[in-house]
């Protein structure tokens, strides 16, 4: 059992010392040696945290924690620096290591193009590994608080590797600022996990659930129960990092970043941390059904709201990135269920397969010198070989054609939707195949655009190589997991040996027996959205391959629904209407009139006044010895006069 | 009844000189009012049975103070016909705020309040003795610090002229009396015949007397000669 | 004729003193014309030092027939005299260069008996010792601002002095007539039984208090009795300055606090309004009419105007805690002042005195030592922590707070803000204006003058502790 | 009491001495003329409290009173010499010694 603790430990710190030596000592140990130090201590870590999770497996997921280091311990407040060793946080962390060590590895070929010394990249790499790592592995909301704020820190600074486009350092204070929005509310939740609790320690809170079951919480003259308030604002948290509806603007434009970069953020850290605080909170969030609701609808209609936009997005990188904020759609409607497993299910092949995907297109923008617009590539599919057949194991993967992986973790949670009584639960259902549809749709749009078809632009075509083996190495691992993660690990996470998997890392409430409900769907309802895949699949063919003429002529019959698809729903030109113009004028507002106005002017104002006043009351010092008696005998008359009538 | 008419009269006559003081053009005339208030002020003190003081008063205010007074009017040459006419532009608010003055303080005199008797012994004086030899006694055992103290004011008084007002550097021409009197006819004056009809002129001009005037002008004053080293050190010391 | 106790060796420093003063006398006369100076200075340290020492020697209690009393409180303020009248002989002496022989030979001589009428007011047990200890104190001074007699600024100085002085003694000598007047007595005891006796206090002894007040918040230049001050300063020749910005303050306050705590004590509700009304405007006038100043010495002038406002707080407290935040508060000006006069001396070019605030600019480059000092005392007059000034601020702030003049301590701390931007425009100038014309080197004297003010302001935390029990043993003795 | 003080009381003592103190208060702050004058109306002051402390004195029937007259007449004399000796080397300065012209420092 020690062995499996110290293998976590090494697991979750080795990433930071290889962030720390490149990105400290870089720039005096040369770009090599940094990219070959961050590497090797990542594939350390990866070795660590697999052997850990066999270790673990093996002695049936026993529940442990690592004390590292006293952090803060100010009167009754007590926070350390402890590792939980669990299913659900070795399970995390094998998965994160694994992605994460692909995305290095396919970074060495991705950025060897890059005129500038790249250890800074990988030093950042490393850190989001480390500050997502933190995050699975805390043991308590402050430790978990601070590897949310790390993600948000090394998405920062990753979205703006390239700070010299104008573009991609808006997108990385895109990314921070909705983050902090969302941030806000997460602290605010765990303020009141505290007030409520005395403790942000996970068991302490945990086994301290049902007391408070009932706690009142009054807010403006109305009461709730304050653990909706509590789960209500955590789930506003994990919408801004899993960048779900209303707060998923920052997503698409993260696409800015290096596609490394968009493979890390999308498959295995950032999004997904969203979706594990929610499995993580599970003992929480079984008590508030009210927040579960909230959770089906946004999820749902995220799922929905994606898949639509995709559809049209002529953008490589962004029609995979709304692929993913699709995906978490789905992840959090099965959260909303209580279907957990299903959801970090759902996570774990996506990892996997969106991970392929990202690295693929990334595959082909390098191949074709970083054009991203899919309309000017096609025919493809002879030039880059391997690129193809990832892909289309990872959209197969992705569109849940059985057997590929997400095959079973999609099903899993369309047929916990179905089964399930919450409200809503059928509205996300229908969602959600209409949206299996549609991803099998663009994802067949994507892969006969860039592959099939004639060239559009010859001379890039000409250029067009397959990628090194560098880079195409970790495109295969990754495929391996696309096709067989789901199969191989279902039984376990969401099947019959499920129980013991988990082994209490994630609840389930004496009432939630969706886990079972599930299994007994319909076969004709569990079996629509493969249907539905096929369905879109064979639509793509037709539009794409058979008469690629007609989705021009769709896009102008249908005219104003294309462009509202086409503008994401006008999300970001509603946003700027309601938040960031008042937001402008407000701040004008405060600069030109509150700070230059009042702030720097009264300051300056007292100043006059009293430089004007010291005037004036030096004109009293007028020399004259006549007045100076006289100034003295008013005072002693005014005293005396003061004297005699107190 | 007499007691009380002459207090009446002395009080009179010195606030009257008191306000030709403060409102005399003239600064000697101010001092020579000054010197009767301070006669008048003695009287008042003679009323109030402080004898020895009136008497002090008379001999070193009027004697001394008062006539130095007069010596530094007189000595400055002080050209009256530019001192100002009249008061401060101020006056008015002056006279307002010394009439408060005035008021506040009779009105707390008015009705004058002492401490209960018995709760402090006075410093009694002996019967038998007079005012100057009651005093005489308390100054030389009670008060023999503060009046050594006093000494030490007039020494620093006394510090302080010398240091201000001598100078060692020749401002004016001093007589020196001593070689004046010591002159004889011979070395003063020179019996010429001047022929009838002309006058000086024709004759070279006027004679110089014969010692000229640096022999009778102090050593190290305006108009002497070479200056003797000797002298000047004993003035400066 | 009651039999008192003699008990000479309580004066025995005084004695001492004056004697030593007459001695010094003698011999500069007896010295060479314009070369007796340097001994009779050197004599005269040599007796501060001296008296410095029997201070602390002669033994407790009162004599002369209760006149004269010396107890904790009168050593405390006699050293703190004696420390500034050393402090001023120290630097008349680098003030007075080869090229410049103005000061006389009497100077210290005079600064000597100015200090020994200094110790007489802290000693004074008897309204009498009082008047004559301030008025040989007084008449010294006046002395010595016209000291420079061929410059017209100081006999200005001198004379301004000399006319306001006078006005103030002879108010307050007719208060002291009107305190006599109601109780028959002048010594402080008797003083005492009979206020107390007093029930409501009759007006004639309430109009007696005010004059008294009033005349010795002249020798404190406290507003509105202050319009001497920033004139004599700067026309008297700086040691002397000096000399009036140290010894005759703490002296006056030596007085204050004796009077007010002693025989009037019991009637403080009446007097306590008039402290609080000449602290506040002292404090406030002392900071804005310092603001448009371009002379060191004006400026310090409104300084001490301001800092005697802070330190009159205590008083207006009316308490033993009051008392010792003056005392603490007077030792913390005496470092501080002492050592930016030691700076203002120092400030010739070319063998010529200069003044203004802008000779200084650039010192910082020119003479970074210097600079440093002057910096450290300018910070710790705004009241910058961990400097003199801060503890003298706050010990006064706390005390009158815990009496509850709340309104006093706020607009004490308002003052101060203001007062911080005239003394760090004097930091502002010494380190980023370009640099004016180098200044001389500093003299030996001045170097050792400012250097020790400028430890004693940066360490006085660690002197806070032994300093706190002798100033509130002093404050004991005083309250009784 | 002194049977002379007694016959005309304490108080006509006390209003002459107010009166004295304020025209010598006058003296000083409203004259234009010359230092001189208010150096002689410092002396009126002096002589004002003075007068009191008599007067007290004999009420008191206690002798402090005229000690401290005795006092106050020397040191008034010492102070005197002091201001014509500074009076007199102001004059030779400025060669002037008006009362509105000792303004040379101001502000």
């Amino acid at each position: 059992m020690q062995t499996e603790l110290n293998l976590f430990s090494v697991a979750v710190l080795a990433p930071m010392a290889g962030a720390v030596v490149a990105g400290l000592g870089g720039r005096f140990m040369g770009d090599a040696l940094a990219k070959v130090v961050t590497i090797a201590c990542m594939a350390v870590a990866a070795l660590c945290g697999v052997g850990a999770l066999c270790g673990a497996w093996q002695s049936g997921f026993p529940h442990a924690s690592v004390p590292l280091a006293q952090w803060v311990h100010a009167g009754g407040f007590d926070a350390t620096w402890t590792l939980r060793f669990d299913t659900l946080s070795v399970t995390m962390v094998a998965m994160v290591l694994v992605v994460s060590l692909l995305v290095h590895c396919y970074s060495i070929g991705y950025m060897s193009h890059e005129s500038m010394p790249t250890y800074r990249f990988f030093s950042y790499l490393s850190l989001f590994t480390f500050a997502m790592l933190m995050l699975v592995s805390s043991n308590d909301l402050i430790q978990l608080f601070f590897g949310w704020e790390g993600v948000g820190l090394a998405s920062y600074l990753l979205i703006g590797y390239w700070y010299d486009r104008p573009a991609a350092t808006a997108a990385a204070i895109k990314a921070f600022v909705v983050n902090r929005v969302a941030d806000l509310f997460f602290i605010v939740g765990i303020g009141l996990i505290y007030v409520l609790f005395h403790t942000v320690q996970y068991d302490a809170v945990f086994a301290a659930v049902p007391d408070v079951l009932n706690v009142p919480y009054t807010i403006c003259g109305v009461s709730i129960r304050m653990l909706e308030v509590i789960c209500f604002l955590l789930f506003v948290g994990a919408m801004g990092k899993s960048a779900q509806l209303f707060l998923h603007t920052w997503l698409p434009d993260a696409m800015e970043g290096p596609t490394p970069v968009s493979a890390l953020i999308h498959a295995a850290t950032m999004v997904t941390a969203g979706v594990f605080l929610m499995a993580r909170m599970s003992p929480l969030l079984e008590f508030a059904p009210g927040t579960r609701c909230f959770v089906i609808l946004i999820g749902a209609t995220t799922c929905f709201f994606a898949a639509t936009v995709g559809m049209v997005q002529p953008d490589i990188k962004r029609t995979i990135a709304y692929s993913t904020c699709s995906q978490l759609g789905y992840m959090f409607a099965a959260v909303g269920v209580g279907a957990y497993q299903a959801a970090v299910f759902h996570l774990t092949t996506h990892a996997f397969f969106k991970a392929l995907l990202f690295l693929a297109a990334g595959s082909v923008i390098h191949a074709m010198h970083d054009e991203q617009n899919m309309f000017r590539m096609g025919g493809l599919w002879k030039k880059l070989p391997v690129t193809y057949v990832v892909m289309w194991l990872g959209s197969l993967a992705l569109a849940g054609v059985y057997p590929f992986a997400g095959y079973w973790s999609k099903d899993a949670i369309l047929n916990a939707l179905w089964a399930s009584d919450a409200s809503y639960s059928h509205y996300a259902w229908a969602l959600g195949s209409i949206t299996a549809f549609l991803t099998a749709f663009y994802s067949w749009r994507l892969l006969f655009l860039v592959f099939h078809g004639t060239p559009h632009d010859a001379h890039a075509h000409d250029g067009a190589h397959e990628s090194p083996a560098v880079m195409t190495v970790p495109l295969l691992v990754l495929s391996v997991g696309a096709v067989v993660a789901g199969v191989a690990l279902a039984p376990y996470y969401i099947g019959a040996h499920q129980g013991a998997f988990w082994n209490g890392a994630i609840v389930n409430a004496p009432t939630n027996h969706i886990m079972e409900a599930f299994e007994h769907v319909p076969s004709l309802i569990a079996l629509l959205p493969s249907i539905a895949g096929l369905a879109g699949i064979a639509l793509a063919f037709v539009l794409y391959v058979r008469a690629p003429q007609v989705p021009a002529a769709l896009a102008r019959s249908f005219g104003p629904i294309y462009r509202f698809l086409l503008n994401k729903w006008y999300f970001d030109e509603l946003y700027d209407r309601i938040f960031v113009r008042p937001y402008a004028a407000l701040a004008r507002v405060l600069w030109k009139g509150a700070d230059e106005g009042v702030v720097e002017g009264l300051p300056l104002d007292i100043v006059r006044a009293t430089h004007d006043s010291a005037l004036q009351a030096v004109r009293l010092q007028s020399g004259s010895i006549a007045i100076y008696a006289f100034t003295m005998l008013a005072g002693l008359v005014v005293l005396l006069t003061v004297a005699l009538c107190g | 009844m007499m007691a009380q008419l002459v207090f009446y009269v002395f009080a009179a006559v010195l606030l009257l000189s008191a306000a030709m003081v403060i409102s005399a053009r003239n600064p000697v005339h101010a001092v020579l009012f000054l010197i009767l208030g301070f006669f008048n002020a003695a009287g008042l003190f003679l009323v109030a049975g402080a004898e020895f003081l009136a008497m002090l008063l008379v001999i070193v205010y009027v004697g001394a103070v008062a006539v130095l007074f007069l010596f530094v009017v007189m000595m400055l040459d002080i050209d009256f016909s530019r001192l100002r006419e009249g008061f401060q532009r101020y006056a008015p608010l002056g006279l307002c705020i010394g009439g408060v003055l005035l008021a506040e303080l009779l009105m707390a005199f008015s009705n004058w309040r002492m401490a209960p008797a018995g709760v402090v012994a006075p410093l009694a004086v002996d019967p038998a003795l007079t005012n100057t030899a009651a005093l005489g006694t308390v100054i030389y055992t009670h008060y023999v610090l503060l009046f050594q103290a006093c000494g030490l004011v007039l020494l620093v008084a006394m510090i302080g002229a010398i240091v201000l007002t001598l100078r060692s550097t020749a401002t004016g021409r001093r007589q020196n009396i001593g070689r004046q009197h010591a002159r004889t006819r011979e070395e003063t004056l020179e019996l010429v015949n001047l022929p009838l009809g002309e006058n000086v002129f024709e004759q070279g001009g006027f004679l110089r007397p014969k010692g000229s005037y640096y022999e009778i002008a102090v050593p190290g004053s305006y108009g002497a000669g070479e200056p003797d080293k000797t002298e000047t050190e004993e003035k400066g010391a | 004729m009651s039999v008192t106790v003699f008990n000479w060796a309580v004066a025995l420093p005084e004695i001492v003193l004056a004697v030593s003063g007459i001695i010094i006398l003698v011999a500069g006369v007896l010295c060479k014309k314009g070369e007796g100076f340097f001994p009779a200075a050197i004599l005269s340290l040599a007796a501060f030092v001296l008296c410095g020492f029997l201070v602390v020697l002669a033994p407790s209690g009162a004599g002369y027939a209760a006149t004269f009393v010396n107890d904790g409180f009168a050593r405390f303020m006699k050293e703190l005299i004696l420390a500034g009248g050393f402090v001023a002989v120290a630097l008349s002496v680098s003030y007075r260069t080869p090229e410049r022989q103005s000061l006389p030979f009497e100077t210290p001589v005079l600064m000597l008996f100015s200090t020994l009428g200094a110790m007489l007011m802290a000693s004074s047990a008897n309204l009498m010792t009082l008047f004559v200890g301030l008025e040989l104190s007084s008449l010294s001074i006046y002395i010595l601002c016209a000291v420079e007699r061929d410059n017209v600024l100081s006999s200005e100085a001198g004379m301004k002095y000399f006319i306001l002085g006078s006005l103030a003694s002879g108010l307050l000598l007719y208060g002291i007539s009107l305190v006599y007047g109601y109780a028959g007595t002048m010594e402080y005891s008797g003083l005492v039984e009979a206020v107390r006796a007093s029930g409501l206090p009759p007006m004639g002894l309430v109009v007696g208090i005010v004059f008294v007040v009033v005349g010795l918040c002249f020798k404190l230049s406290a507003v509105p009795f202050h319009m001497w001050t920033p004139d004599v300063y700067q026309g008297a020749p700086t040691p002397v300055t000096a000399y009036m910005a140290g010894a005759p303050k703490f002296a006056a306050f030596a007085l204050f606090l004796r009077v007010m705590a002693g025989p009037f004590g019991s009637v403080a509700p009446r007097w306590q309004i008039l402290i609080e009304a000449v602290s506040v405007l002292s404090m406030v006038y002392g900071a804005f009419a310092a603001i448009p100043q371009t002379n060191i010495k004006r400026l310090m002038a409104y300084s001490s105007i301001g800092h005697m406002g802070y330190a009159m707080m205590g008083l207006a407290a009316a308490s033993t805690a009051g008392i010792q935040a003056t005392l603490i508060y007077l030792a913390a000006y005496f470092v501080m002042n002492a050592g930016v006069f030691a700076g203002i001396t120092a400030m010739r070019r070319n063998g010529r005195e200069v003044n203004s605030i802008a000779d200084l600019a650039g010192l910082g480059r020119t003479d970074p030592g210097m600079a440093l000092a002057l910096a450290i005392f300018m910070f710790s007059m705004v009241g910058a922590p961990p400097l003199a000034g801060f503890f003298g601020k706050f010990m006064v702030f706390a005390a009158a707070w815990q009496s509850g003049l709340y309104v006093l301590v706020s607009i004490g701390a308002l003052s101060s803000i203001v007062g911080a931007y005239y003394y760090l425009r004097v930091v502002k100038v010494m380190y980023f204006d370009a640099p004016a014309p180098t200044l001389d080197r500093p003299a030996p004297s001045l170097l050792f003058v400012s250097g020790g003010m400028g430890v004693a302001t940066v360490v006085f935390a660690i002197m806070l502790g032994p300093l706190m029990s002798v100033a509130h043993q002093a404050a004991l003795a005083l309250a009784g | 009491m002194n049977p002379a003080i007694a016959s005309v009381g304490l108080g006509p003592y006390l209003f002459v001495s107010a009166a004295l103190l304020v025209l010598g208060v006058f003296g000083i702050f409203l004259n234009r003329k010359n230092i001189i004058v208010l150096l002689m109306s410092m002396e009126l002051i002096l002589l004002s409290a003075n007068l009191n402390l008599v007067a007290f004195s004999s009420a008191h029937g206690d002798l402090s009173g005229q000690v401290m007259v005795l006092f106050v007449l020397t040191i008034a004399a010492a102070e005197a010499a002091i201001g014509l000796a500074i009076v007199t080397v102001y004059f030779r300065n400025r060669g002037s010694i008006q009362v509105e012209d000792v303004t040379m420092m101001k502000g």
